[in-house]
């Protein structure tokens, strides 16, 4: 199979479904004459023409809203935010509107769309340009929230995100697209609301998803050699949350660690947290744990921001900590 | 409805305007045939539609004193030339969409008056199936694009079904209604940079009933001619007197033109009045506007102005005005019934519409 | 001690605030002239004048970008939302602007401000107006959060909300504005962050907040005539969450149900339920389990919005289940 | 930098600029006295403010190749008679507020250089302490509040500056620069409208480098000509010549007199050039941008332009011209050395400045 980066992988899905159908749309801030921000839609204009990949003015709410109302009368726009932290403008088109079209109509207008973009921290950015959203939007009935970790689940969450004829918000990362994995050719669809397992294990299980799978298989890797086998579940969508894979992993191996990127308060990993003392109450040796970012803005100097962020270290820690082992 | 024929002044707020500069240069009064050239039996349409929203209006506010009704319930009564005249001259192809206070604009645009007030009412029978209510009545059949609650949210909704039309080479165009109190809000001022930059075919229609809530538009507004407005978008305004059924006829006429052939957008202010409070919970008078400011405007009611009209040129008995006012009166009666009579959504539609399973 | 509606109980804080500091005002949609839209600000224009009871326009994002600039400068500005639907439009500037301009400036620019209004839902209003968000906010680190459920925590909290340095977001509640209670008169404040136990009771704990506090308290007086008696945590604030009360409770009753308006997904009670399962792992005899609404936006339906909002019964339904009685 | 004395045509957005109708009679070229009636000594220390912010920037350029300055760093170079021009016209109790393409601005306000580069390198020396970094320059000793990164967040800001000015009964004001991809976003449009409906004494500055990102202006704004939006909020608008330190001068002191007499807004724009790219990862030309019009435009270096004005009055020596600009690179050298020889943030310094546990 191919080896392509993540960037490279979301671009074959746009183009595929561009291909596949057109009343499939790209629109947002620099997609098309300067190729995407961050290179996502590179080519694209190229090959689609100015109507179909359309550069926007900076006017988040503005075009999100043309997005919906495309998204009503049949056309299946992707609205691509240049950050996630430009979308906070743009919450009640997606809340208010694309999430509660269908339920206020009786049924009468599907939102075939998808809010696409980079979500969290990258490097340095600083307060205003480093935030991870996944818990806002997943805490939104009418909403799909995919976050995938690996390339071939960015190419696979897109396509069946674009094809879907609801409102899916699809979280990417300024940290991921240059990340490089096994991605298939041409029809390659990984369903909504089904987590994969990325790695199996019985010492303890790790439930994450987004930019922190990386984190997971790397301390996976590391634990091994310390005869710790981690089981990762990867939820790959958070909206919904496939909770019987996260039981099937915890009532295995009787320990969960939750990885997010995000900060803690309400965070995705309380939410997993929940559904873990629910279904697996009898089953748990040990309280879950949680690695997440600390609860403070995000700094810009470079050493601060590195303690700021949920890493390797504060992972395998929580591990062992589950495990009794500290 | 008293229908005695009265002079018929202008209403407070087109004399204040016309001591400042028109906006355009097509403004109210200067359309040439009489009353824009219909015929006696579009007349008697007209003032059908308008009676209909009437007398449809004051049974929901019935409804809504005896509990049939709840939540949030505005009422267009006073504002129905704009609907009526608008909805007369676009096609049933094009689209419409608005904001909560919708009854009116979803009535003159031929929705199912039954369907409308069981949605009042919140029956399953109503057009969202009692989920959405008063302010979010939507009918894909007629293309009624809804009812949306939030101020100035629907606004670039409409500039995307302008952009679809356009992406699709339709010569369709996108009708989309708000308040004068809308335009401050940055959705707005986004949406008609976006129409205009790209040429969307969009007939934006400013419901200026000079308040919004318990706040006049001079204390919410820099500049009150919010047609000028247009000018920074690079877009046609123009003001118009939307007491008068036939000036609105004119203007979207113009606008509709516009936006089929030119592609281009439209900014139109249509001067009126709102007769009753802001909402069912608001005093019709006495906190923020004075009874004497708003009888002086309901003599400029727009159903009086097209009767008087109608009734001068010698085309309309008093008997055929009540056979058409009984005939509206019979329609809100058997909307009311229907409404009454039909079931409560059944508790599993509670978890229905919240996601389709559909896909492409 | 008189008894005093919740709305009158804000009234007094506001005014005697506003006595109290002639940098602290108010600004809104309608709070001057009309007196409020839910008329929490009766009287304040007569008493106050224009300059510090100040009617918007309808530009949420703009006047509450205007609270902030104020802010920064010396002032200490409430900024009322009509009702909290509304902020959506807003947040950006209380989570971008507010929420970081300290730790942006280095601890040069403290937002002595409030952002102040109904939250949740009332009776059919639909959708797009009776959304819960405590959870979105108190995901939010540079903010603080307070949710009073009784007049006094209303008034003693809002007068501490005002005097705080700190940006605040206080959630009230069109259904609460009428209740009543019993209220200090002046000087009656209320310290951020400290739960209160409206009632004391060995069989199970009810964690809560906001309007889901009478709810506790009304169920708590039915299952009492069963012998089963209730040990009521109001929150009163959502950030910071007094993490020792709740632990407390749950030591002693081994039982823990949480009880909030919003919705289930990242909810308030999620991370409860995760403070919870770290804090007393050894002391849980069954599952936390939460009441929250149904996972769908509100209907306008009389019947369907009584059976999506959390009420008494699911609550007593949760408080059986956790005791293993049903 | 080029020194010798060049013909100074008008850059290209001037040229095409003139086609139009001004938007307003106070334009550029009609300051009276030459040079704005500026003695030789305040000449100097306009040229030396500007050489300062240019030398400085060139400097950042290279430590953020180095890696000494991460994230997003946005280059001022080309807009300096802006910074320059307006700082030079106000008081010290003003207040200035910006976007993220601040460390002209933060320069030419007075802010120490030695800081400003801290903040940059993610120092505890920094003005931020390190914790905000090339987009978030905030300095309470010069009421200098930020440094924003959110297109438009920090407009309404401004407006709420001016509201707490209005409130004590002041007569400071308040500056507000941001670009002209800026004015199609809502919060522009929210907070010109309460600017003027409220009488705010804030001056409103569009840096109009013709570009936002990769995006030129014809592309994002239906009505290139920008202040014509200003007519909307019934504010007076004014476009100016950015590149000549003089009308920058000239067009403050009109909207400062403003604001300060009868607190009145005013919206500015001054026309300029981005000689840099966006930010530091986008290349200066080729992608959306062709060389020929970045080097047309550089010929209306605001440096050069002020210099060869200074040249021709015959005063300013080449010998004067490099000790001023020996000193400015000489403070650039400093603040490197001084950021690069600070001390990081400690650890603990990640939860201060979260919260403040002061109350009134
Ligand atoms: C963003 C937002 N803010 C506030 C409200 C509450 N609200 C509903 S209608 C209204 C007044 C709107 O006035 P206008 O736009 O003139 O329309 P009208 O009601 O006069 O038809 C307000 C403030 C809202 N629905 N949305
Ligand atoms: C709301 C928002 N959307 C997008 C961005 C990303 N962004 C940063 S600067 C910029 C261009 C702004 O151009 P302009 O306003 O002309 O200012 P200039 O950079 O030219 O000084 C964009 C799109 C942002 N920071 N904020
Ligand atoms: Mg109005
Ligand atoms: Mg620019």
């Amino acid at each position: 199979m191919p080896v392509v980066t993540y960037r490279d992988a979301l671009t074959q899905a746009l183009r595929e479904e561009l291909q596949r159908d057109d009343r499939v749309f790209l629109m947002g801030e620099e997609v098309a004459q300067y190729n995407g921000a961050y290179k996502v839609s590179k080519g694209l204009l190229d090959e689609f023409g100015p109507m179909r990949i359309v550069d926007t003015p900076i006017t988040e709410l503005g075009f999100a809203g043309v997005g919906v109302g495309a998204a009503m009368v049949g056309l299946r726009p992707i609205v691509e935010f240049m950050t996630w932290n430009f979308a906070l403008l743009a919450l009640d088109q997606v809340v208010n509107a694309a999430a509660k079209m269908l339920y206020m109509s009786g049924g009468q207008y599907n939102m075939p769309m998808v809010f696409r973009g980079p979500n969290g921290a990258a490097l340095q950015l600083s307060a205003q340009h480093s935030q991870a959203w996944e818990s806002w939007l997943a805490h939104i009935p009418g909403l799909k929230v995919c976050t995938p970790g690996t390339p071939a689940d960015a190419k696979g969450l897109l396509k069946a995100a674009i094809r879907d004829d609801n409102p899916v918000v699809f979280l990417e990362g300024e940290m991921l697209y240059n990340t490089k994995g096994e991605v298939p050719e041409g029809e390659h669809v990984v369903p909504i609301g089904v987590a994969d397992v990325k790695r199996e294990g019985g010492d303890c299980s790790i439930i994450t998803h987004g930019k922190m799978v990386l984190v997971a298989m790397k301390i996976a890797d590391d634990l091994a050699k310390e005869g710790i086998n981690l089981d990762i579940v990867d939820l790959r969508t958070v909206r919904p949350i496939d909770v019987e894979a996260i039981a099937q992993s915890v009532q295995k191996t009787n320990r969960a660690v939750v990885l997010e990127e995000g900060w803690e308060i309400c965070g995705m990993g309380a939410q997993v947290v929940d559904f873990i003392q629910r279904e697996c109450f009898d089953d748990l040796d040990a309280p879950v744990l949680r690695v997440h970012q600390e609860d403070v803005p995000m700094p810009y100097a470079k050493n601060l921001e590195r303690l700021a962020k949920p890493d390797a270290a504060k992972s395998i820690a929580a591990v062992k900590k589950v495990l009794y082992l500290d | 409805m008293s229908t005695e024929a009265k002079p018929v002044p202008a209403p407070a707020s087109a004399q204040k305007r016309r001591e400042k500069p028109q906006s355009s240069p097509a403004a109210e009064g200067e359309n040439k045939a009489p009353m824009g050239g219909t015929t006696p039996e579009e007349r008697r349409a007209l003032l059908k539609s308008m009676l209909l929203q009437r007398r449809f209006e004051e049974r929901c506010a019935e409804a809504y004193a005896l509990g049939k009704i709840g939540g949030f319930c505005h009422l267009y009564i006073g504002q129905e030339a704009i609907s009526t005249g608008t909805m007369s001259m676009i096609r049933p192809d094009d689209y419409v969409i608005t904001a909560y206070r919708d009854h009116g604009q979803a009535l003159a645009r031929g929705i199912s008056p039954r369907a409308i007030m069981a949605e009042l009412f919140g029956r399953d029978t109503g057009t969202s199936g009692g989920k959405g209510g008063s302010m979010h009545i939507f009918d894909k059949e007629t293309n009624f694009l809804g009812g949306h609650g939030i101020v100035g949210g629907h606004v670039p909704v409409a500039a995307g079904v302008g952009f679809a039309i356009k992406y699709r080479r339709g010569n369709q165009l996108c009708v989309c209604f708000f308040g004068e109190a809308a335009v401050n809000i940055g959705a707005f001022h986004e949406a008609l940079n976006l129409a205009s930059l790209w040429d969307l075919p969009v007939i934006f229609i400013i419901e200026n009933n000079r308040y919004g809530m318990g706040t006049a538009i001079s204390r919410s507004t820099a500049n009150e001619d919010v047609v000028v407005r247009a000018q920074g978008y690079r877009m046609v305004g123009e003001s118009v007197d939307g007491q008068d059924v036939f000036a609105v006829r004119d203007a979207i006429s113009r606008a509709a033109e516009r936006a089929r052939k030119e592609k281009r957008p439209t900014l139109l202010e249509m001067r009126t009045y709102r007769f009753m409070g802001h909402s069912m919970s608001d005093a019709v008078s006495g906190t923020y506007r004075t009874k004497d400011e708003l009888e002086e405007n309901m003599k400029r009611d727009p159903i009086i102005v097209l009767h008087n009209m109608m009734h001068e040129a010698g085309e309309l008995t008093e008997g055929d005005l009540h056979k058409i006012d009984d005939e509206a009166k019979a329609i809100a009666q058997d909307s009311w019934d229907f409404a009454d009579s039909s079931p409560e959504p059944p508790p599993e539609k509670l978890y229905t519409d919240v996601l389709t399973d559909t896909t492409s």
